[in-house]
Order: structure tokens, then sequence, then C-alpha cells
């Protein structure tokens, strides 16, 4: 890290500078958020030229609509106004949206959370032609690298799905005392993120916890509803052996709870997952069926949104220069917190009201890569263990 | 055939007398006589899962198989409905969505401090109804293709959900009543499944009993006569539509209380298990042919295949591929029989 | 029929205009309580735009409409049922996946407590059905499927939901038969007979027909229409044919004479066919067509014909027996091969069979055998316009517009198509024709026989199932009497004297 | 089926010899609504996009119109080809799909050839569904179903639920997508040479006329003699084809293939670009060159929905209406007619 600062040193002074003023102010008006523009940037960079654009897979997933939080607050602090795009799911959509904002004339300083991998390469060519500067997060074909394509693909950002997968093995392993069955409830088939997590998942389970056994995974689309219909078909097929259930997500997750709750069994199973949904806090802190939810993991949408919007801005108003970038900060992984029910208070403050522009104004003052509670941990491309 | 039906008991008074029953008991074997096809896939698919994994034939089973069944089961009736007049009905996934995520917002949930008790559950079949409305005016006096128009009708309904949804938490039922009822058990079945069962009753009632089915059913068969003799053709389709509108927001209430939350998508993938379900039912996409209990059959086989095959353990990458192949070969079975030189297959 | 009787139907001046084309000028017309009425005119000349108007489906331009001494100007076909006016259409028009009594009643459901709040009364609706076929006397269960009825009792189940209507009790109501004999056998043409004389008792009738012994038989009085005008309206006593065919059409009837060379039974046939067997439609059916030689299979509507005529097409299977083209033994006949061998097929259900309404004359025509209009894969626009031109001169096919749907012409022209789709072939070996001339007038009817016989004359063996057995003995060289499925007797008319009607129809039944 | 009634108005009508009508009649089918709707629609709003900002009037508008129309484009060919013959195709976008995995693991060994061998096998695969239907006469709707759940597998298995990244050979699929000619990009152009070469085969072979036929009223044409199985092989068997061009636009445009990926969700817009091309949803009538405006116009909507600032919540319930409003616009309403 201390690479790091000396690193940005340069580039950012005035940025830092800025921002602390900021700060200052912001704790002038109390955690209510910063209504003004708080951001004074660099001559040379005319905030009229450009537009903030966050496109998101739709708009009803509490992680989506975060992550449109993120984007609101940071527009806000840039001064520079912001356009959401809708995929609904598909790939199409969200590709021709985004050129239909390219028309508009301004370049694009773009968050992009795909629907799909291959949409990746599409996305950063079109920006590219806009003069634009892109953070894609989540999903991108491994060989497909922003150092090959130039400094308009400033970076590619996740939460390890290997991480996120072993938070869960534990969680789940140590409640049940590490013996058991579990069910794994996956995401799509062949996305990324799913994949990264089951392999956490299971690699952790082989590595330390030889008392649990896999019974059986079913993916379920990310769909809460298919998530409990699969959830009761395994019921059915395993009866009370189930003593565990993970998912790949808390959408999935809350279909399979409400599937063992109709089955009577919430009380004796234990859940864990990634997300930490509203829903799943709230279970959580009701404590509900005899704390079912063993094990979470932290990331906030208005987080990812932020620090990919706020890289690019970075990029886009000469702040750094992507192509000067070490490898980590190009594909760069961000650390990702395993919550428990003993932990999860401390998580709280960051759903609190105006919490995106409280962090918003902590990312412009330490810069994109180390902001609490999710600062840059690692980077390239993800490895799954073997297991 | 006529001989046959002269069996059926003396003609003149004794005949007479039970007339009634007589037809209705027809009308109702009519429908069900159709596909020994299906009735014989459906009994190999159960004998076979039976043999895969014994636990397909228990009662825990049969009760998920029921609670699974049972939305739909609400849809095919409409569908149906729809499809004998020579229609299609896309809209079910959207109008699922709006009525569902309407009634949670206006019962006891975790977002709004409303609850409105009946009045949602109103308010949301009203809702349903209304888009149906839309759909089966457009069509009957715009003249427009129903495909479109329900397709279009299945994104403005996705829409609506989307907007009542709006940028906001997720809505999760508090009211643990509403959230046990679909799987509570009366007489050991689930709730949702008596729910659905009341509706195909209604279903038979309609299409056997009423001007509007009986309507529907001419109207599938010869649209130009059903004018030329006066028959109010533009209310039956409009009536159809309507019907098929609020049954795909019962639908959507019900999947909602099962789920326990709101999502804007939660008709996902409905389309088609009801469509299918009706085609496989022997309900000819052109009109006019088919009826409710083989729709019913269509559905229980499909939602039974994809059952038996997760209980079968079927591998997650191949269950779609078994499950097309499957309906292949029953479809297949059932079309077998009906072969012919001149038959024209659509 | 007293001549007091009252009036049940009075028109004055009643006209219907298509944009430039009347089709209906100031018609005035009276029919009284218990009439039988017989119109007649050729096709387009206005007749099924008159019924139209009475039966509330078309609204008279000008002119005024009586029924029951009431005026009545219908809104559409509703207030025409209402007003006790029944049609039995041309195409049947039943639904064919509802029971009779259904048909027979839905017009009535709504407003004669057969269902309440539109829930259907089975009871009492199968009651009502029960007792109007009885009326007619005739045997159905109104609880069949109308779908598996045969086509007379179809027919039937037409009349008896036109009788059905309930003019506001007083009134006497005014039944509508337009052609209904056109698919009709002999045997069931009497049937019909007995059922229209019954009807006289409480009703009056309107009875439209091409077929004009008939009219002279049935009816009291026969109206003619030319032109979308009555140019004749006189009692049938002493009425000749030829009286009204003159004021049908401007010529004279040409009189049908067999003047063609009367073809020889030896050498090889065109078509023969040995033990014929299906299962079920006929058996053991063994005949012989030379070239040039007309063979006619007459019988009942069960008696298998149809199912022959299609095996000999490839069209149905057959389960035993033989079929030789040529003298050639064919196996696993198909229509393509059918087709290659230089088969032609007329099939009786022209609109849904016989042609592709959608298609212009030129399509339709190409589309046997395009080979005369092709280069390679490629279909040569000219050439096929040329070769339906010639066509539509040929057969006089009206409106001459070669690129107008078929579908839109009248049946007399779809038909005139039709088969010039299939003589539009020098190969042309056997053309099997299944009811030709169903529901055309007299003028088409002639043409059509003319094109016939010209292809015999050009070696071609022809398979005839007429409507009527006076077309089978005007036109054929010899005959076959079907009954259940089975040749219950031949003729060679080469050979035979006379042959009366009577004599045949005693073979059929 | 919109199968005409005769009304006495035609039937009398033309009973009298009158060429000129004839000839006036003959005028008014070739201009008639539904023919010149189809373009009509898309310039249309085309133009109110334009109106409310420019740049879409320019090369760029068309440049991302036809960029996203070009997959939409080929399926929606290939089900116009299908619906002509009155069945429908469902499985034609899964086609699609597996065809642009298929590209994406051959291409980099073999190429130019893999393109090739896969459109082949693509083909072929269309034709099964073309011989199932043909000789089980199962409806085609239950049918593709069905063949849509096989090839999803097919998909997964294949592309081992990875994400299947071309790397060598890669310019030579993207420059598809890359090159661009008056800024349409060749994917597209492929598309209209498809939809001109397939308005050919309808109309000035034996072929298409026979496939028209079966659409318009099978039992005339199988008594007609015409191969009617053949007809509806083929024409699945071009949807397989149209859909395999599909796949390569796919991969062109991604450089990439997934399951789940781009062109996983084509199958219902490729529908509705065929229907607002003045395809009849029962048979007997298409007319390629229209479907390339119907993708076109369906692909615009939601770009148009974005530009014309209607918020992204809004979007799903701007594109139903658009749906509604532009097919209400396009379809032929004749007199009598049945729509279903």
């Amino acid at each position: 890290m201390t690479t790091l600062t000396t690193k940005l040193a340069g580039p950012t002074r005035r940025a830092f500078g800025a921002a602390a003023v900021a700060a200052a102010m912001i704790a002038s008006l109390g955690a209510s958020g910063a209504a003004a523009q708080s951001v004074e940037h660099p001559e040379g960079f005319n905030p009229d030229e450009w537009v903030i654009v966050a496109s998101v897979i739709n708009t009803t997933n509490p992680y989506m609509i975060s992550n449109i939080e993120g984007a609101e607050a940071i527009s806000e602090a840039l001064g520079i106004p912001l356009e959401i795009v809708n995929s609904n799911n598909s790939s199409q959509t969200s590709i021709s949206s985004i050129y239909a904002i390219l028309a508009s004339g301004k370049k694009p300083i773009m968050f992009v959370n795909t629907v799909a991998s291959s949409d990746a390469p599409t996305i950063v060519e079109a920006v590219k032609q806009a003069g634009g500067y892109v953070t894609i997060w989540w999903n991108k074909p491994d060989e497909y690298k922003p150092q090959n394509v130039g400094d308009n693909f400033v970076a590619f950002q996740k939460h390890t799905g290997v991480d996120s997968g072993r938070c869960g093995a534990q969680a789940l392993a140590e409640a049940l005392s590490g013996e058991g069955n579990v069910i794994l409830l996956p995401g799509v088939q062949d996305s990324t993120t799913s994949k990264t997590r089951v392999a956490g998942f299971k690699a952790e389970i082989a590595e330390n916890y030889p008392g649990i056994t896999i019974l059986e995974e079913r993916p379920s689309n990310w769909d809460p509803q298919l998530g409990g219909r699969n959830a009761r078909d395994l019921i059915v097929k395993y009866g009370d052996q189930i003593d565990g259930v993970w998912s790949a997500d808390d959408g999935m997750q809350i279909g399979a709870m409400q599937s063992f709750e109709n089955a009577g069994l919430l009380d004796q199973v234990k859940f864990a997952s990634d997300g930490l949904y509203p829903k799943t806090l709230e279970d959580i802190i009701s404590g509900r069926g005899n704390n079912a939810i063993v094990g979470e993991t932290f990331h906030r949408g208005y987080m990812a949104s932020a620090i990919g919007l706020y890289t690019a801005y970075l990029a886009a108003s000469g702040q750094i220069v992507p192509s000067e970038l070490e490898d980590n900060k190009r594909e760069s992984f961000f650390k990702l917190s395993c919550v428990t029910p003993a932990n999860y208070e401390q998580y709280l403050q960051y759903d609190a009201e105006g919490a995106p522009a409280e962090f918003v104004s902590r990312l412009i003052e330490n810069g994109p890569w180390d902001t609490e509670p999710v600062p840059l941990v690692g980077g390239g491309v993800e490895v799954l263990p073997e297991s | 055939m006529t001989s046959v039906m002269h069996e059926d008991g003396p003609r003149g008074a004794a005949g007479m007398k039970r007339n009634g029953n007589a037809s209705m008991r027809r009308l109702i074997a009519e429908g069900a006589k159709g596909p020994i096809g299906l009735v014989a896939a459906l009994v190999v698919l159960i004998v076979v899962f039976s043999f895969l994994n014994p636990r397909f034939a228990s009662i825990e089973n049969l009760q998920n198989v029921l609670f699974q069944v049972s939305v739909p089961l609400i849809l095919v009736v409409g569908a149906t409905l729809v499809i004998q007049m020579g229609s299609i009905d896309l809209s079910v996934e959207g109008i699922m969505g709006a009525a569902g995520m309407a009634w949670i917002l206006l019962s006891p949930n975790t977002r709004t401090m409303i609850d409105l008790g009946m009045w949602a559950w109103l308010i949301a079949l009203g809702l349903g109804l209304s888009l149906g409305l839309m759909t089966g005016v457009i069509y009957a006096k715009l003249k427009v293709p129903s495909f479109v128009v329900s397709l279009g009708t299945w994104y403005v309904g996705l829409g609506i959900a989307i907007l009542l949804y709006g940028n906001n938490s997720l809505p999760s039922l508090t009211s643990d009543a509403l959230a046990r009822w679909p799987t509570g058990l009366t007489l050991g079945l689930p709730h949702s499944f008596w729910l659905a069962a009341g509706v195909l009753l209604f279903g038979l009632l309609i299409s056997n009993y009423t001007n509007l089915g009986r309507g529907l059913m001419a109207i599938g068969n010869n649209e130009p006569i059903a004018r030329t003799s006066g028959m109010p053709v533009n209310v039956y389709k409009i009536g159809a539509f309507a019907i098929a509108g609020l049954l795909g927001g019962l639908a959507g209430i019900l999947a909602t209380m099962q789920l326990g939350s709101g999502s804007t998508d939660i008709g996902f993938g409905q389309l088609f298990v009801g469509i299918p379900a009706a085609v496989i039912g022997g309900t000819a996409l052109g009109g006019g042919e088919g009826g409710m209990t083989r729709s019913a059959l269509g559905v229980f086989l499909l939602i039974i295949l994809n059952n038996g095959l997760v209980l079968a353990g079927v591998d997650p990458d191949y269950q779609s591929g078994v499950f097309g192949l499957i309906l292949l070969i029953a479809i297949i079975a059932v079309a077998w029989p009906e072969r012919g030189r001149l038959k024209v297959a659509k | 029929m007293k001549p007091d009787a009252p009036v049940v139907l009075k028109l004055t001046n009643v006209s219907r205009s298509f944009g430039k084309i009347r089709a209906v000028r100031s018609v005035s017309l009276e029919i009284r309580k218990g009439e039988v009425i017989g119109l007649t005119g050729e096709n387009g000349a206005g007749k099924s735009t008159l019924l139209k108007i009475l039966a509330g489906i078309e609204r008279p331009d000008e002119g005024q409409m009586e029924i029951n001494g009431k005026v009545a100007n219908f809104k559409g076909p509703n207030d025409a049922l209402k007003a006790g006016v029944g049609v039995v259409h041309q195409e049947q028009s039943l639904f064919t996946n509802l029971t009779v009594a259904e048909n027979i009643e839905h017009q009535n459901i709504n407003h004669q407590g057969l269902s309440r709040f539109g829930i259907h009364d089975w009871r009492r609706i199968n009651r009502e059905a029960r007792k109007v076929l009885e009326k007619i006397g005739v045997d159905l269960d109104p609880r069949t499927r109308v779908g598996d009825l045969s086509f007379v009792d179809r027919q039937m189940v037409e009349i008896a939901r036109a009788v059905s209507v309930n003019p506001d009790k007083s009134g006497t109501p005014l039944i509508i038969l337009d052609e209904p004999t056109a698919v009709l056998e002999q045997a069931e043409v009497e049937v019909l007979e007995r059922e229209i004389r019954k009807l006289r008792e409480f009703a009056s009738v309107i009875f439209v027909s091409h077929r004009l012994d008939e009219v002279l038989r049935i009816c009291d009085r026969v109206v003619v229409m030319r032109h979308g005008e009555l140019t004749s309206d006189r009692r049938t006593e002493g009425v000749t044919k030829d009286e009204l065919f003159r004021a049908m059409v401007d010529e004279t009837p040409a009189v049908a004479t067999r003047s063609r060379a009367v073809p020889s039974k030896e050498g090889q046939a065109a078509i023969e066919v040995r033990d014929l067997t299906r299962h079920g439609r006929f058996r053991n059916v063994s005949f012989a067509v030379h070239p040039g030689e007309i063979v006619a299979l007459v019988g009942t509507n069960g008696s298998g014909r149809g199912a022959i005529a299609r095996a000999l097409f490839g069209a149905e299977t057959f389960d035993a027996g033989t079929i030789e083209v040529n003298g050639k033994a064919v196996s696993r006949w198909t229509i393509a091969k059918a087709v290659r061998a230089g088969l032609a097929y007329v099939p009786a259900e022209r609109k849904v069979e016989g042609m592709i309404g959608g298609y212009p004359g030129t399509r339709n025509i190409a589309l046997v055998h395009p080979e005369h209009a092709r280069t390679g894969p490629f279909l040569r626009p000219r050439k096929m316009a040329q070769i339906a031109q010639e066509w539509f001169d040929r057969l006089g096919v009206s409106p001459n517009d070669i690129h107008q749907p078929l579908g839109q012409f009248s049946g007399g022209n779809q038909q005139k198509v039709v088969l010039a789709k299939w003589l539009n072939n020098p190969e042309l070996k056997v053309l099997i024709l299944d009811h030709p001339l169903r529901g055309l007038d007299i003028g088409v009817s002639q043409a059509v026989n003319r094109e016939i016989r010209k292809a015999c004359d050009k070696g071609t063996a022809v398979v005839l199932i007429p409507d009527t057995i006076e077309e089978a003995l005007e036109m054929a060289d010899e005959i076959l009497v079907l009954k259940d499925g089975q040749v219950s007797a031949r003729h060679d008319m080469r050979s035979a004297g006379e042959l009366d009607v009577r004599e045949i129809v005693s073979e059929m039944v | 089926m919109t199968h005409r009634a005769d009304t006495p108005a035609t039937v009398e009508a033309l009973d009298r010899p009158d060429k000129v009508a004839a000839t006036l009649a003959r005028l008014r089918r070739m201009a008639s609504w539904h023919i010149i709707a189809p373009p009509l629609v898309f310039f249309a709003i085309l133009l109110v996009v334009g109106i409310a900002n420019p740049a879409y009037l320019g090369p760029f508008g068309i440049s991302i119109a036809t960029t996203s129309a070009a997959p939409i484009l080929l399926v929606a060919l290939g089900q116009s080809m299908v619906l002509n013959t009155g069945s429908i195709d469902l499985s034609n976008a899964a086609i699609g799909l597996f065809g642009a995995i298929l590209f994406a693991l051959t291409i980099p060994e073999a190429g130019i050839l893999a393109m090739i061998a896969v459109l082949v096998a693509l083909t072929l695969i269309g034709a099964v569904n073309g011989v199932i239907l043909a000789y089980t006469q199962v409806p085609s709707f239950a049918l593709t179903l069905g063949t849509l759940g096989i090839l999803q597998t097919a998909a997964l298995v294949t592309s081992g639920s990875e994400t299947i990244y071309v790397s060598e050979n890669r310019d030579l699929v993207t420059a598809l997508h890359t090159i661009k000619t008056l800024s349409v990009p060749l994917t597209f152009w492929i598309g209209v040479l498809a939809a001109i070469f397939f308005w050919a085969l309808l109309r000035f072979t034996i072929v298409g006329q026979n496939m028209t036929a079966v659409g318009k009223n099978e039992s005339g044409a199988i008594l007609s003699a015409v191969p009617n199985r053949r007809a509806k092989i083929i024409a699945f068997a071009i949807s397989g084809f149209a859909s395999g061009l599909a796949g390569l636009a796919i991969v062109a445009q991604a450089g990439s293939a997934s399951a789940s990926g781009l062109g996983s969700n084509l199958l219902l817009p490729g529908i509705a670009a065929a229907l607002v091309g003045g395809t009849s949803i029962s048979g007997g009538q298409a007319n390629p060159i229209n479907v390339v405006f119907g993708a076109l116009t369906v692909a615009f909507v939601p770009i148009a929905a974005q530009a014309l600032g209607f918020g992204a919540q809004a979007q799903s319930l701007v594109y139903g209406v658009f749906i509604i409003v532009i097919v209400a616009l396009t379809t032929s309403r004749s007199r009598g007619s049945v729509i279903k």
C-alpha cells in the first residue's frame, strides 16, 4: 500500500486537498450527505463535456438499487449529471441503451455492472469510440484485459467470489460444528461470479471441514422463486438430512428460507449466503428461525459503483493515467468482509441514511483503492482453488 | 358415433330427464377422452421416477407437487379459454408481476405501512383484470393480433410492477397467517392447490356451461359463422382475455404469498409452463379444440417432469435438455395416433 | 295455401349497390303464409345479396321490407332472427365442435330462458332442440357433436336451426334455404322435399336452387333473378324449364348431347383397379377406365365413392387390391407419384381442398405443374401470366383478372380455375372429378362439362363422381353404382338401352 | 389466419368483366398499407428521436440502430420464413446462441472453415426440427419448445458453462462487426442480403411458392401435390441457417459467447420484429424486405426510450406500449378477415 500512496502523491494531491475541504464541509453538515458539489475539478477538465453513466442489470434487485444510490452520490459530489441504464436483464438492451447515451454527444464516465461477461468487450469498444472512460464490475472474459485495451477501459473491479464462498463455508461449518450435510444453490450456471463463489465454498470445505458433506447443488439462476422451488424438491429428496443451505446470493436464500419455513424445518437448518440484503439483515437481527442465518458477506452496491465511477473520473480528469497503474489497479479485487450474527452490528452504519454520500466523501478523500470497509486487496484474474 | 350417443339410454321422457347432466358429463368426457397418450405418458413418468427415487411417490412429494402445480394450474385455465378461441395470451408474466407487487404493497409488509386487507386483493385482482381487458379490447376492437398485443401487455405489466417497486427495499410479508396460508393443509392437501382446484372447476363451468365458454369454442371453430349467426364475438373475445387477466392477477398474488416477498418477476418462466401445458393437452393453437381437463393434465406432466428430474438427481447442466427431450417424446406419443396424409400440422 | 293467407314477407323496391355495381335493383316481392317460393338465377344474379338482406347481414340502400306486417330494418343478423327469418346458408355454417342442440338453439339461447345470466340450462336447451327436431321429423340425439354427424344429418341440423327461429308468437317464420340440395344426394333430396312440405304447414319458405326441375317440383311459385332484377315471377303450374332458363340467361340452352367419338374398351386402360379395398370404406372395387372414357361412380354419401377417388389419387391409403396406371401396378402410391403419372383430382370441398384462396389465378395454375413456367428452380412470372391468361380467356373466367386472389371469385369461376390448374398438362392421363358441378349455375356447369369432354377427346380418362344421376347419364360411358362400399351394379351406356334414374336409385339404396 | 369470407361486394362486383376496375384493384394491392407501413413506422420513430437529438439522424443513429438490429434481424428473417409456412420456431434463438458458442470454440483453430462448418451444422439442426414436424405432425409450438430445452443444454455443455473468448482469429470475426460501410456494420448488411435473397426465394422460385401455399392453405396445397413436408423442412432449415448467421453476428459483436450472454433473449424480439415486418402470425404472408424494418424498429425502441429520456424504470412500460402501437399501425386488416 505504501507504493500506492507515493504513486498517488503526484497527480492526485490537488484532489486530496479538495477532498479534505469537502470532508470538513460534510462533517459540518453531519452525515446527512453532501447536497452540493464537493470537488473542484483540475483545470482542463470541463464537467459540462461529461456525463456519468451507471449501467445496472435491473432496477429492482436490492444490490442494483444500491448501485444506483452510489452513482447518484458520486454524481452529486462531482457535480456531473447522471444517466442510469437499465439493462432489463438483457445484454442487447444494455448495449443498445449505452449506445443511446453515447449519442448524447457528451463523453461518458461509466460504471457497468455487466449482464454477462461477453458484454464487456462490446461496451468498452463503444465507450472508447466515444472518448469516454469505463470501469467494469463483476463480469468480463478473463482474457480481455484493460492493460491490452488501453486507457479508456480504466479498470475491471470485483469482490472475489472465492472469498465470498469461503466466508459462507466457514460460517456454515462452524455453526454446524464441522459435522453435517449441506445443499448448495448456485446462481446462473455460466456466471463467473457464481462459479467462483461455489469453488470457494467447496475449497474451504474440502480443506478444513472434512465432516461436512455436500449433498447436491441446484443452480437457481439468482431467482428467488426457483431457489424456493429447488429447495422444496431437495427437502422432499433428503428430508431432515439437510443441516445447512448455502446460496450464491441472498435472493435465492430468501426463497430457500421460505421453503424450509413452510416445511417447518427452518429451526433445524442453518443458512449462509452472500450480500447481506436488508431483508437478510432483518432476519439476522430478529433471529428468525432460531438464528437460522449464520453467515453472510458484506459489500454494498453503492460502494462498487462509487469506486468504479470515481476511478473512471480520475482517469477522465487526467489525475491518474491508467496505463501507468500497476496491474492490481487495472484488474482489482476489493475487500469483502465476513458477517456473522456476532459482528453484524459494526456494519449497520453503512446502511444508515446518507451512508452512500458519506462513503463517497471518504472515497474522494482516500482515493479509490483504500477506503474502508472495501480497500483494494489484490488483483489479476481470479484463480479457482482446486477442491 | 351417433349410435354411441344413442346408447346413453332410452329416448323420450326418460332420456330427457337426464339430458342436462348427461351433456355436462359428455362435454367433460369430450375434454378428457382426447389425450390417452398424455395420460399414458404421465403414468410412465410417475412409474419411472418412483423407481429412480422412492421418495418421489411419498406424501411429502405429492404435497410438494400439488403446491408447485397450483400457480400454473390457475394460469392454464385462462390460457385455455384464450387458446380455445384461437388466440394466444403471452402477458401472464407481466400481469402476475403487477398484481403480485400491488398486492404485497397493500398487505402487511416490511415496506409500506398500509394494510388494506381484503381491498388489497380486490385492487390487485382489478389490476390484472384491467390489463386483461386492455389486451382484449385492443385485440378485438383494433384487430391487432393477440400475439403482439399480449406481448405488449407483458411489458406493460412488468413496467407497472417495476414502477410500483420503485428503487426501494424488497417488500416481504409480515403477516405469518398470509405467509403460511399457501402451504397450510386441508384434508392433507395444500391450500394453494385447493385454490387452484377451485379455479379449475370455475374454468370447467365457464367453458362447458356458459354462453361465453361455448361461444369461445364456436369462435375458435369458425369465427365468420359466429359473426353471421349474431354472436357477440367481440364481447366474448374481450371476456376471455379479461378472465385470463383476472386469473393472472390471482396467480401473481398466490405466487407472491408462496415466496413470502414481492418480486417484479414473480411470474418468471410461467408463460412457458401454461401455454405448452395447454398445447400438450391437445388444445390446438388454431382454436376450437381441447378443454380444461386436458390442459390440467398438461400442467401436471410438466411440473412432475421438473420435480422428478430434481429428485432423480439429474445433473443440472442436463436438466433442461432432458426436460426438452421428454417433452418431445410426450407430445410425439400424443400426436402419433392422429397422423395422416391429409393432416395439417402447424 | 289459401290465396287470402296473411302476407309474411313484403319487399318494395329494395335495392343494394356495392360501389358501381348494383347487386339488387328495386326488387319487389310478396310471400304469403305457407307459400314455398323458388328463387333461381345464375351465379352473380344477386340472389345471395338479396338473401343477405333478408338475413340482416346486408342492409338495403333503398326500398322497404315488411315482415309479418311490421316494417323491418335489421341492424344485424340478430334482428332478422328475432323477426323470424331463418337461413340455411349455401355452405354449411355449423359449429362442428359443438353439440346439435347448441347449433340449433344458440341463436335463441339469450332470449328464451334457455340460459339465465349467461349460464346454460342444458336440460331446456336439449329439450327445445329435440322439439324442433321432432317438428321436422328428424331422429337425431341433440347431444351429439355435429362433427360426428354425416353430411345429410348436418344439413338437417341446418334446417332445424333455421326452423327454430321464433317470431314474436303471432307471426309466421320465414325459412330461407340457400342451395340446400347442392350438397345432397338423390335419395337425400327426396327426404328434404318431404321436410319442405312439412315446413309449409307452419312457415313460409324461400327455396334457392339451380336445379330447375327441383324448383318446379317443390315450389308453388318460382321467381327468377338476372343482373339484380326480378325477370319472372309466376306460379309453377305449366312453367317449363326452358321458359325459366330463358328468364335466367339471354341465350337458349345448348342441348347437352354426347357428341363425341365413343371410345372403345379395347387397348391399354389408362387406369385400372382390381379388388381395391380399404377396411370400413370400400371392398373389392374393380374397374378400368380407358383413354377418352368417362366412368361415373354413383352412390349415396356413405357409399365410399369419395374414398375410392382419393385412393386412386394417392390421397388416402388402401389395404388391399391393386391400382394399375398405364398397365404398371403402383406401389407405395402417393399424391406426388400420382401427379407425376398424369393423374388429376378435383375435390368436392373446393374452397378448402381445391385451391389456395389467397393465391391469384396465376399461382394456383402454376402450383401443380410449375414445369411449364420454370427455368431451373425459378418461376417465370411472364410465362405464368401468359398461361393463366390463356385459361382465363378459354374458360371465360370473370373477372378476367389473373392477379386477383382466387378466394374473391364466385364459386363457378373458382371451379373453372381449379379445372384449369389440372388441365394445364399435356400429359394428363386420368382426371378424377369429385362433384365438379357442386353449387354451379347452368352456364358454368355447361362450360365445365365442355372442358371435361374436350379432355376426353384428347384421350384423357375421366373418373366422375356426379352431383345428380342425370349428370351421370349425360356424361358417362359407364356407370358404376356403389352401395355400402361395394359395386352393386354396372351400366355400360354404349350397350345399355334406356336407363332411368329410378332404377339407379333403387340400386343405390 | 386472415382467411377472407367472400363478401358479396367482391364476388358479385367481380362477376362483371371490368378490366379497369381490375387494374385499379391490382395497383391498390401493390401499394397496400401493410407493405409500406413497416418502413414508414421506423422512419417516423427515427425522426421523432432525431428531433429530440439530431445525432440520430446522422450516420451515428444509423450505425447504432443497425448494430443492435443485426442479430434480431437475422433471427427474425428465419422466423418469418417459418411463420410463412404456418408454423413457429421457438428454438431459433437457442440455435443462434448455441451457434455463437460453437463459432467461439472453433474459429480460433479453423477460421473461415469453422464458420462454414458450423453454419452447415446449424442448418441441419433446423432441418431436424422440420423433419420431426413434417413426419410426426406435432404442433411446432410444442416441438420447438422441446428442442429449445435440448439446445440450451447443448450450449451449456459445449461451453462448459464458461464464457468462450475468441483470442485467435479474433479480428476475423470482429471484423464483421467493426467494418462498416455507410456506417452500417457488415453483420447488418449480411441480414439485408439474406432478406433480399429470401424475398426472391418466396417470390420467384417454386420452393418459395410452395412454402407460401402451405402457409395459406395446407390441405389445398397437399391435394395440389405440393411437397408440403419438403416445404416445411426447408423453412426450418432456413431458420436454422439464419439463426446461425445471428450467432455469428453475436460473436462478432461480443468477441466471445456464453450460454446466458448476448443473444440469450433474442426469441421474442425476433418474433416481434417478424410481425412488425408484416409477417402473418398464422402463415401465408411474409415479406422479408419489410422484416428488415421490423427488426430496425424493434431494436430501436429501447434506444428511443433511452434517448427520449424515459426513466430507467419506465422502460419496460414504454417498450410494451410501443410494441402494441406499432403493430396496431402495421397490421393489415381486410374486410371480413379473421385476426387471431
